[in-house]
């Protein structure tokens, strides 16, 4: 029964709202993804927004025995070929730039690898083409 | 679980739980609000708990308006098909709903809770 | 009337979220605790009783991160793992998060 | 025994910091109310008694940034503007900020 | 208000307050304590409401701490005062404390009351 | 009777803990240190901890009509001689980085003008210097 369940809504549309520094939540939203996407669902988009976009800051220096949620979101990103999109008004915000905003700002660009910047519409888009849609607060 | 006959747009509701004037959240969460009436959305938005503060006007002339800001008045222009506040928690705050910035309908608890549930996404 | 899978995360001792979800909760729905509110999940002498109608679920990794793993549950309540969480927002026909 | 001025900014309604604060809270302590926080200092029919013996004060820039500068407060605070904030922290022999 | 005669250092208290793995300020609270330690005040931390839960152990060789890690652990080595753990917030949450992982000892709010009012300083 | 003590305890340490998006927060910590040093107060120094370091954040992009407190507490500073030091740790895992940790990590530097990074031990200085200390948290 619950294979059927997950056979009929097989499409996820993903947002994380919480900083990377949040071990829990940022677990979560990775650990559920990788689950979705093993049990045969797509992922639609992973929309990070609020203070979630700091998971895609490239100057961040964090102690190398600590779980750190940009590296294991750019493994899974690399494996399976999801989008990882950081909303470009939260981002700008936070000092997030890729390298046109960065040239706009007079800034060096601050974004990770893996991650591409876009507007809230990339996850109106991911959310009108799901069954599901699931925010991550924490 | 079919939309309903009146409408084929699919209903979406944001709730907006944050106060004012304490990080960029309600701010953010009014973008996501516009963008889904871009996208022709059928889009409520209810104010519950500390959020009914956004929906207090200025004091005085040089006071700020909260983060949510001009952001806010520009709902009912994006047509916005509904604006409510958590009679509860107006009620909690002495605020009377012919007070606030915005014409809100005040929801009891009951009402919020059918609110939600008839919902096509909860954003 | 749809069937809402609740999210709550914070701790109930900290914030307010899951007396906020109650207030709307509806039999049919089911709340999922995860990061600090897997705390709400505990038995014990004051644990406050969690609703029939509704179904509790609790995210097992979260008991384990928070060192609760081997505390002994409310009857009421249904541990999840992560193929668990997934099949749960399937089931249910939204999900709010608190 | 220090005298505590105890800072407050979180909304009642989302958070248990004031409820915190009262229970450490002795008499001679001041408590200050800013940022969303403010609300708890408004006159009306639900609004919660405010303890004797702590002084309690309301930061009155904050009360405007609110909305709410134009409500009536419960008797027992005072309302204090920026230097009066800082004359507060130098009486008070210690701040705790909730 | 003068000091104590049994002791010339000034006591700092620092309270901890918020659950683990929820963000990196429990982490950022430690490292302050471990600087007020290395400046040689007398200092004492205490674990209230829901930063109780930081003291809990592992619950399995598999799990990780919580975000204040090794750090907590060092506590005692580097010298601090006193580990306080608010009783209530044990009761709430129906833990011993013989299970947590540093040697703490519980107070009372009264207690608790007491120990803030006695500082010289509040971190 | 308030300027006798105001005259007895003029030295203060400012912590400020609230991310500078924090409207109410982020203004109370400068409108107070203001208002400290109009009244003569001396602040031994202002020290940005947890989420206030991204107060010096250059890369931060704000709408123009929006309050900001980085080029708030710059002009203070400015006009003062006020000391704003930004914690290490807490900006490196957050990706502010002066030209010395930037070179480190080998990415660009994001210190905003009017801001230094410095160990805890500099709070703790600050602190013994001190008659008052006070944290802002939001």
């Amino acid at each position: 029964m619950l294979l059927e369940y997950a056979m009929r809504a097989s499409k996820l549309a993903i947002m994380v709202c919480c900083a990377p520094e949040a071990r829990a939540g940022a677990r979560s939203a990775l650990e559920f993804t990788a689950a979705a996407l093993a049990r045969g669902c797509a992922v639609t988009r992973v929309f990070f927004y609020h203070d979630a976009v700091a998971t895609g800051l490239a100057t961040a220096v964090v102690p190398a025995d600590e779980f750190d949620p940009r590296e294991r979101w750019r493994e899974l990103a690399a494996a399976t070929g999801l989008d990882l999109v950081l909303c470009v008004g939260a981002a700008q915000r936070r000092g997030i730039l890729d390298s046109a905003l960065a040239a706009d700002a007079e800034h060096p660009s601050t974004l990770a690898p893996g991650f591409r910047i876009a507007g809230l519409g990339a996850w109106l888009d991911a959310v009108l083409e799901a069954d599901r849609v699931i925010r991550f607060e924490g | 679980m079919a939309s309903p006959a009146s409408s084929t747009r699919r209903r979406a509701l944001v709730l907006m739980r944050d106060p004012p004037h304490a990080g960029i959240r309600p701010r953010e969460r009014l973008d996501l609000i516009l963008m889904a009436l871009a996208f022709e959305l059928e889009v409520s938005v209810a104010f519950v708990g500390a959020g009914v503060l956004q929906l207090l006007p200025r004091s005085g002339p040089g006071d700020p308006l909260p983060d949510s800001g001009a952001a806010l008045g520009s709902l009912e222009l994006y047509g916005v098909s509904g604006i409510y506040a958590d009679a509860e928690a107006l009620c909690a705050y002495g605020i009377e709903v012919d007070a606030l910035r915005v014409p809100a309908t005040a929801l009891e608890t009951e009402e919020l809770a059918a609110l939600l549930h008839r919902q096509d996404l909860l954003l | 009337m749809k069937r809402i899978l609740h999210l709550i995360h914070r701790d109930p001792l900290a914030a307010g979220d899951l007396a906020a979800c109650r207030r709307v909760c509806r039999p049919g729905d089911g709340v999922l605790l995860s990061g600090a509110a897997v705390s709400a999940a505990l038995a014990g002498p004051n644990s406050e009783a969690l609703e029939p109608g509704i179904t509790w679920y609790v995210l097992s990794s979260d008991l384990a991160l928070y060192g609760l793993g081997a505390r002994i549950l409310q009857k009421t309540v249904d541990s999840v793992d992560y193929p668990g969480f997934v099949d749960l927002v399937c089931e249910y026909d939204l999900c709010q998060s608190w």
